[in-house]
């Protein structure tokens, strides 16, 4: 498998006048070539920051601090706005918005944002063309292609997801990175988006994928890997099963016990508690970020920053005390 | 407390309220202390300025600057009286409107529609017409009275979408009445923001009391910056080149409205924070 | 360790429950003829998506709109006699608590004043001691430090903490029944727990029955003794969670729980 | 309503030193003409029924002539000078709101601050001061009237020309003013659309920055548009107040003679056609909205 | 299509209807006829405010160049049968050549023989007994003939008399008719009349578009913003002044404000005006071609003096020596140099004017001894002569407890000089103690007021026009207290509800006297009872006219220097001589 992306040591924060919120703090990650990639972690952990911080655009206050990210060999983090605009966005990285009503420009018919963005990209091609290739591939995909002729709010919840769906990756991206692209929508569509993600994939339309979720259960219907965020890092990276039902880490151990979903058994499970709250990212933490609401937590957890360690392939943890491993 | 600090960390918020204040309490003081008085006939028509007369004297002989400082307090008072006016007017009405819903949403809702879109220079001018005599006190009634639509329009819409807030549903199951609520429950929510809209109501009191009073509708024996800026241009001041007559009013208009619109812009990015840089 | 609800008292009676919105061309119907009863001590769930008008039936529950038509009783009670300054009688009965747990407070007010204004509600001739009272001790229920928190304001907690001051409203004020419109949408999800357990005390405690009003099928399967799922207004199915939610019978609802990503099996696309 | 307008009138007459006799002849025999021996409310009543009929009774300063006649000859002027200027000044104004929001630095931190102190002068100040600066100080521009006059109104390139140096100062303190405005209020809506979701997801799909530009022109164009219609009373007030600076021949400069004159017919018709201007505006503006905000549009076509 | 291109589209689209329209809406204010020439063409300004209405002698307010505007009687289209010369105070022979009183009550007119109407019929006494019958018939601005005279006959084609009543044969007044009743075509007027169901209400609808008089200049054009006169070539008068006026044509542009006519003047584009301009003396400093009559202070030939009137209705206006205080305390040099910029004299206390035709009737003796001046000290002790003490805030508290104001001196608002005045006016009394305030309402209320008797104090000209009659017009507006209207009804003159019985029977007899020694001595004995009772206080003197012209385009304006012609404006009485010797500059 060809290794498509590359994340070393990557920290962006937002930064103001006044203070600044370590946002994102040292990510480090790899994305092959086919793979769907989840990312988890609650309200807060820097998911949607780092999201954003991959389309190395830094819309302040968010502003990068250090760190790299290789896409095919290249540091796109050292590439001017322009560059970035012209060849990465759209082609190479890609986005799926969470919030399909909003992302949509509430006053131009789909098609003429499709054409528009074609255009940006390859100039010369005609009009026409662009609206051949945009039906073939709602055709493709066996979606309507007269929503082509509508206005964004013309469209159902679900359609305009996965419009919004299409719509990004009409250049073949690479890379696509879906920010919760699920949450807003009832459980069918949900499905839906998740189902039309996976066979662009299999298609190979999109090389790669990032879905970042609060939801691991919808993880587990879509991703190869998950990778766990917690207070700005990342504290596991694992397979699916492995993340789900033989974490490492105790926060993504937490966090996995604490589904709740309409399956047999589920009404006898306990659910863990955990109390308190993440750390505030506006000031340096010693030591592992969990640690104050750890039930696992041993004295020397807060001595030193904790780096991540490879455990077994591909299955990475940030913790000292990790969770089943021994046995 | 907090509120306050995060307002003063606005420049334009501070620079706004301190140029205001300044010609504000600095005129109060002024016209307190000093015992000059602003309809003394010190000098001839339009003198130039001089080192007596800085700004020299206008069509009557006055002292152009004492007037123009008893201006600045009167006008601000008119603006501030009028806003307050409108503020409450505007405030009560689209409350009311935006709280309650239904019906008497409809009924004030088209009411303030009407009166936001036929002129309010027509109404204002119909109004200050037809009164017997103009004192101040009518004229800043006048202009209160016919610039609330604004206050109520934008007062409406903040408290439509806090009723929806669940906070109001809390008070209700507490056994608040609606009163109640729209006192302590909707009014709070919004006073930064009406704070905001009586700023701006502030200023367009400045500048519709100057606007009546250049079409001779202003206060009767009176001295505001419009009284000024009327009598110049009766006077032939700009014809005969008398510069200071009118500039220094024009000037002090658009300073003050200034100063009121950068206070309400600086608490707009405060308050608002996608204002902010 | 959940009671059979059958032959326990009915506290609440709710026929024909019909909502619509708007007059004419514009109207939409919300809820569309409803009937449900509620016991003495049991936990429902009203389950849809949104637009199935779970929320609205929550509302008109609270005494917070009116009916279009049909009616409610409180303990045999017409809700329409707790009109007007008899509102208070019912809300001493039937309380609420709201997704968000931060539009839920009034930011303007400290927290003791918050519970203090809500203990009002069970009439005023308590005494000041008694009330403080009262606060500690149902700040105490769900495992806050009244010290910690009565002299703050509401900006000043977290989401999970504000959360639970709103169930300490509950353990306050001991209505017969809880209405909670998605109470834990917005927890964290390893702080659920918490919040859920609270729930499960107050009915242990206070017998307090509960509706949970959600679109989380794996929360009303976990909590509830008896779910109703609604659809475009309409209760499709209800009964037992094992029955509804593990074994579905109406197409709506198989298809929904079909739909809901679970997490030991994975779903069979159609990847062609 | 205070005075008596036939008092004015007939001083006037008196000024020219008739007996006082006379005067009071005089003086009767308007009250009777101008019906003010009827009860209020049936003068009132006959005012409504004329001007149900269109009829804006007659002028009280300039008897025997009719308001309407008065108020035809003015609007020509008035609508040639605030409906371009104001059109153009909101134009302009919105597109320089637009791009002090977008290209913020320091075309932001110059424009803004100056179009806020510019919107902040009232238009009869800024008035006043380009009529000081362009007509007495530099002597390069007319200072009043509508044209010369030692010109006669045709069709003579002559005559256009004069017209439209006249036209040049109230056109230009108008213009401003509303450029003023509108670019403070339009540089809030673009900073407010700058930040929504589709602009970022534009941006992230590579759209180049003039696009994205134009996306958020035409959609922060849209609320400006309901608020010119909402604030075109105020806009016209004070648009009227510069004809007066100007003694441009439009309605302004009439409605102040009327008030000025105590001509309650002049004042009453001049406001009733103010009135019903800015309600036809808006209503044209409503159309044109909804030709504009395809949201409207498609709720207006399933209807 | 794009989204952008159909903004633009609909844009372009809205330009375009918008353009259509205002240019569609201007075609309908665009005249045919044609430009005329600077060198042939005299521009006034001054007289006509607000845009013509119409051209009917019998409205009253007739629109320039017919009489009616601004209390101006002219001769451009109508004539009056002598040509008034306010500086010499005689009557010029004109259509009439000359009048003679045949007896005590019979006045006889000769006129002119050659003199025809502009559509070619001649002119006869006809027309004369006409013109003044029809103001018997309807109430009309000159109906005041008829209160003293009897009947009016033409004798032959070319004289007429008028004979007085008997009871009161106010031989003042009647002269006054000479110079100042436009003369109407008998055969125009009768078919108006008849059209009009000789209804007054209908003949004044009568716009009378193209007036048809015996003068030299025929209305030409107008619309709101100027009238245009062009000369009518076969004019009768030039057999009278030997040619035709100069110019080709009068034009007054109607100027929306005062400043606009005055930078109209100021640069030339308007010859001759008569709008007050403040310090006109600076633009002959800067080195503008302007004149006055006078090339000195008070440049201007003062005609009239605008008075403060008491209410006499009024505590404690209606102690006399409250009023002589009044009058003791204000700074008059300071009105003169401030309100009027210099263009009025210091006011002698007195209603007959030191100056001018009517100086004989003055005696300087009665002013001195029982007239006032600037006087603050006397003020003050007039005051405490009649026991009055000053109270705590510093104003004067009569005996019987009235404290000296507020009283309210008013003027309509945007009067701007007599505003000015007031404010003086208040502030010298202010000075001593006495607290007068000023108070400018609405023109219309001021009016109002003026006339029901409520007010403190008003001001107001008593008879401003120069006439034969005067000093008389003058004492009989302030003083003549006959059939005064008790406050609350409307009078005319005597606004304050003054009287003593003295007073009108010598108003009474002195338009009857022939005497001119005798006359000298009744107004002397006037002057000396308003001295006395001080119903009003003269503050400044007014012209009649601000006379003033610009000779860049125009030369040879009378002035004192030239006084070929009157300072009257060159169309008014004998100033319309100077429309025969003026001289184009190219």
């Amino acid at each position: 498998m060809k290794e498509l992306l590359s994340i070393r040591n990557f920290k962006a924060y937002y930064q103001t006048s006044s203070e600044e919120v370590r946002a994102v703090d040292g990510i480090s990650l790899d994305l092959n070539e086919g793979e769907i990639l989840g990312i988890a972690g609650e309200s807060g952990c820097g998911k949607s920051t780092f999201s954003i911080s991959l389309s190395c655009l830094f819309p302040p206050p968010l502003k990068y601090i250090s760190g790299e990210i290789f896409l095919d060999g290249i540091d796109i983090t050292k590439l001017n706005t322009q560059e970035i605009r012209k060849s990465i966005l759209g082609p190479k990285i890609s986005f799926i918005p969470q919030s399909s009503m909003n992302a949509l420009n509430p006053t131009i018919r789909i098609r003429n944002f499709a054409i528009d963005i074609v255009k940006q990209h390859e100039p010369k091609t005609t009009r026409e063309n662009i609206i051949h290739r945009v039906i073939e591939r709602f055709e493709s995909l066996s979606l309507p292609k007269d929503v082509l002729n509508r206005y964004p709010f013309e469209l159902s919840g679900g359609m305009r997801q996965r419009t919004l769906v299409i719509l990004s990756t009409i250049m073949n991206p690479e890379i696509v990175i879906a920010d919760e692209p699920t949450s807003a929508l009832d459980v069918s569509s949900q499905r839906e988006v998740i189902e039309l993600l996976k066979i662009m994939v299999k298609k190979k339309i999109m090389k790669s994928l990032i879905f970042i979720t609060h939801e691991l259960p919808i993880l587990r219907q879509i991703a190869d890997g998950i990778a766990v965020m917690y207070a700005g890092q990342i504290v596991e990276i694992g397979s699916v099963s492995d993340i789900l039902f033989n974490a490492h880490h105790p926060y993504a151990d937490v966090l996995m016990s604490s589904m709740i979903v309409p399956e047999k058994g589920m009404r006898e499970k306990n659910l863990p508690s955990v109390s308190g709250t993440p750390p505030d990212l506006r000031h340096a933490i010693k030591g592992c970020r969990f640690a104050d609401r750890c039930p696992e937590f041993k004295k020397d957890c807060r001595e030193k920053d904790i780096e991540m360690v490879e455990l077994t392939k591909g299955s990475f943890v940030r913790c000292i005390h990790p969770l089943r491993t021994k046995k | 407390m907090k509120t306050l600090r995060i307002l003063f960390s606005s420049g334009k918020v501070v620079f706004g309220l301190s140029v205001f204040l300044f010609l504000f309490i600095g005129s109060i003081t002024f016209t307190a202390l000093s015992s000059k008085d602003p309809t003394e006939m010190v000098g001839n028509l339009y003198d130039s300025p001089s080192k007596e007369y800085p700004l020299g004297t206008d069509n009557f002989g006055r002292d152009v600057l004492v007037e123009l400082i008893h201006g600045i307090k009167t006008s601000v008072i008119v603006g501030l009286s009028a806003g307050i006016l409108a503020t409450l007017i505007g405030t009560i009405i689209g409350t009311i409107a935006g709280f309650t819903g239904k019906w008497v949403d409809n009924v004030l809702n088209s009411l303030t529609n009407l009166f936001l879109v036929i002129p309010s220079f027509v109404i204002l001018v119909l109004l200050a017409v037809s009164l017997q005599k103009r004192s101040l006190f009518l004229v800043t009634m006048v202009i209160g009275i016919t610039s609330w639509p604004w206050t109520a329009r934008a007062v409406r819409a903040q408290a439509s979408s806090l009723k929806t807030r669940e906070h109001i549903s809390m008070a209700k199951l507490n056994g608040k009445g609606n009163l109640n609520i729209m006192f302590t429950e909707v009014l709070p929510y919004m006073l930064s923001y009406i704070f905001m809209v009586f700023v701006i109501q502030s200023a367009g009191g400045i500048l519709n009391e100057a606007g009546l009073s250049m079409l001779g509708l202003g206060p009767e024996n009176t001295i505001s910056l419009g009284v000024m800026l009327s009598w110049a241009l009766n006077f032939e001041a700009v014809r005969t080149g008398a510069w200071w007559a009118f500039f220094p009013a024009v000037f002090s208009i658009a300073v003050i409205t200034f100063s009121l619109y950068l206070v309400n812009i600086g608490m707009d990015e405060v308050f608002n924070p996608r204002l902010r840089k | 360790m959940y009671s059979s609800s059958e032959n326990k008292e009915i506290i609440l009676k709710a026929r024909n429950l019909l909502k619509i919105f708007g007059t004419g061309k514009d109207s939409v119907i919300a809820v569309d003829h409803i009937n449900f009863d509620i016991h003495k001590g049991e936990i429902v769930s009203l389950v849809g998506q949104s637009g199935s008008g779970k929320t609205t039936t929550a509302q008109m529950l609270l005494n917070l709109i009116k009916p279009t038509e049909g009616n409610i009783e409180l303990n045999g009670i017409d809700i329409r006699t707790f009109q007007g300054r008899n509102r208070i009688k019912y809300w001493q009965k039937v309380q609420g608590i709201f997704q968000d747990p931060f539009s839920s407070f009034n930011q303007f007010f400290s927290i003791s004043k918050i519970l203090k204004d809500s203990l009002k509600i069970l009439g005023s001739n308590l005494k000041s001691g008694e009330k403080d009272k009262l606060i500690t001790e149902s700040l105490e229920s769900v495992n806050i430090n009244p010290k910690d928190v009565l002299d703050k304001y509401p900006f000043e907690l977290s989401g999970g903490q504000r959360q639970r001051i709103m169930i300490a409203r509950i353990f306050l004020i001991k209505p017969q029944l809880l209405i909670a419109d998605e109470p834990t949408s917005m927890i964290d999800a390893v702080l659920r727990s918490n919040i859920l357990k609270l729930f499960m005390k107050l009915r242990e405690v206070y017998g307090t029955s509960i509706i949970f009003v959600t679109h989380d099928i794996g929360l009303a399967y976990y909590v509830s003794d008896r779910v109703f799922i609604m659809q475009h207004g309409k209760i499709v199915e209800s009964g037992d969670p094992e029955k509804v939610i593990i074994n579905p019978q109406h197409p709506y609802t198989i298809k929904l729980i079909n739909d809901v990503p679970i997490l030991h099996q994975q779903w069979e696309f159609k990847l062609s | 309503m205070p005075g008596n307008p036939i008092t004015g009138i007939v001083s006037k007459m008196a000024s020219g030193g008739a007996p006082s006799d006379v005067l009071e002849k005089l003086y009767n025999s308007y009250i009777q003409e101008f019906g003010l021996d009827k009860p209020l409310y049936i003068q009132f009543w006959d005012y409504l029924v004329k001007v149900l009929h269109g009829d804006l009774g007659v002028s009280f300063s300039l008897y025997p002539i009719r308001v309407n006649e008065i108020l035809a000859k003015a609007l020509p002027w008035t609508i040639a000078l605030q409906v371009p200027s104001i059109i153009i000044g909101w134009l302009l104004g919105n597109f320089l709101g637009v791009t002090a929001a977008y290209k913020k630095g320091k075309f932001d931190s110059v424009l803004f601050p100056f179009s806020l102190f510019i919107s902040c002068i009232p238009y009869y100040c800024l008035a006043i001061i380009l009529l000081y600066f362009f007509g007495v100080v530099l002597h390069i521009l007319p200072t009043n009237g509508g044209y010369s006059m030692n010109l006669v109104p045709s069709f003579s390139i002559s005559f256009i020309l004069d017209v439209l140096k006249h036209y040049f100062l109230p056109f230009l303190s108008i213009v401003l003013v509303t450029i003023g405005g509108q670019a403070v209020g339009m540089r809030e809506m673009s900073i407010y659309e700058l930040n929504t979701d589709y602009v970022n997801y534009s941006k992230s799909l590579g759209i180049k920055e003039s696009k994205i530009i134009r996306y958020v022109f035409r959609n922060a164009m849209l609320p400006q548009i309901t608020g010119l219609a909402l604030s075109l009373g105020t806009m016209v007030g004070g648009a009227l107040i510069v004809e007066i600076v100007f003694s441009y021949p439009g309605v302004g400069t009439w409605l102040f003679n009327g008030i000025r004159q105590q001509d309650y017919p002049l004042i009453q018709g001049g406001t009733l056609l103010v009135t019903m201007a800015v309600l036809t505006a808006n209503f044209f503006i409503d159309i044109i909205y909804s030709f504009v905000d395809p949201r409207i549009k498609a709720s207006q076509i399933e209807e | 299509m794009n989204y952008k291109n159909q903004i633009i589209r609909k844009l372009f689209l809205l330009v375009v209807v918008s353009t259509i329209i205002i240019f569609s809406t201007f075609s309908s204010i665009l005249a045919d006829v044609e430009d005329i020439s600077r060198s042939e063409t005299l521009y006034f300004n001054g007289i006509q405010w607000g845009p013509p209405t119409n051209f009917n002698f019998l409205t009253g307010n007739a629109a320039w160049p017919v009489p009616g505007s601004g209390g101006m009687w002219n001769e451009a289209v109508y004539e009056t049968l002598f040509l008034y010369n306010m500086i010499t105070g005689e009557l010029e022979p004109f259509i009439g050549k000359g009048y003679k009183w045949v007896d005590e009550y019979t006045l006889q007119v000769e006129l002119r023989d050659d003199v025809h109407w502009q559509d070619g019929e001649p002119f006869t006494a006809d027309d004369v007994v006409y013109t003044f019958d029809i103001a018997k018939k309807y109430p009309l601005v000159n109906s005041g003939f008829w209160l003293y005279v009897d009947k009016i006959s033409a004798i032959g084609k070319y004289a007429f008399s008028i004979e007085l009543k008997k009871d009161n044969p106010n031989r003042l007044a009647l002269v006054n008719n000479l110079v100042d009743v436009s003369i109407l075509p008998k055969h125009i007027w009768t078919k108006i009349e008849e059209q009009s169901g000789y209804d007054i209400k209908k003949i004044r609808e009568y716009k009378n578009e193209n007036p048809v008089g015996s003068g030299p200049y025929k209305v030409y054009y107008y619309s709101s913003e100027k009238i245009i006169a062009q000369r009518y070539d076969n004019y009768w008068g030039k057999n009278l002044f030997g040619k035709l006026p100069t110019p080709k044509y009068l034009v007054h542009p109607i100027f929306k404000s005062n400043d606009a006519g005055n930078l109209a003047f100021e640069k030339g584009d308007v010859d001759v005006g008569q709008q007050f301009v403040p310090q006109i003396w600076k633009m002959w400093e800067k080195g503008l071609p302007v004149g006055t009559w006078y090339k000195k202070e008070p440049y201007y030939v003062p005609v009239g003096t605008p008075c403060i009137w008491f209410n006499f209705k009024r505590h404690p206006l209606d102690v006399p020596e409250v009023r002589r205080a009044i009058a003791y305390c204000i700074d008059y040099k300071k009105i003169a140099e401030l309100a009027m910029t210099k263009y009025s004299p210091t006011v002698v206390s007195s209603l007959i004017l030191p100056f001018g035709p009517e100086k004989k009737y003055y005696d300087e003796e009665t002013v001195k001894k029982y007239g006032w001046e600037y006087n603050p000290q006397k003020a003050i002790e007039i005051l405490q002569g009649i026991g009055a003490k000053k109270g705590k805030d510093d104003v004067w508290v009569l005996k019987d407890g009235t404290r000296l104001g507020p009283i309210k001196v008013e003027c309509p608002y945007g009067w701007s000089d007599w505003q000015v005045s007031l404010e003086i006016v208040s502030k010298s009394a202010q000075k001593i103690g006495i607290d007068l305030v000023t108070y400018f309402p609405d023109q219309a209320v001021a009016a109002d007021n003026r006339y029901s008797g409520n007010f403190d104090i008003t001001m107001m000209t008593p008879a401003g026009n120069p006439l034969p009659s005067q000093p008389w017009s003058r004492f009989y507006e302030v003083m003549y207290a006959k059939d005064i209207r008790p406050i609350g009804e409307l009078a005319f003159r005597n606004f304050g509800r003054y009287s003593n019985p003295r007073a009108d029977e010598l108003l009474d007899e002195i338009p009857k006297l022939t005497d001119e020694v005798k006359m000298k001595e009744l107004y002397t004995e006037l002057a000396k009872i308003y001295l006395q009772d001080i119903p009003a206080i003269p503050v400044e003197y007014r012209p009649w006219m601000f006379y003033q012209y610009n000779t860049t385009h125009w030369t040879n304006f009378p002035s004192e220097e030239n006084p070929y012609a009157p300072p009257q404006m060159c169309i008014t009485g004998a100033g319309i001589k100077a429309l025969y010797e003026i001289k184009p500059v190219k």
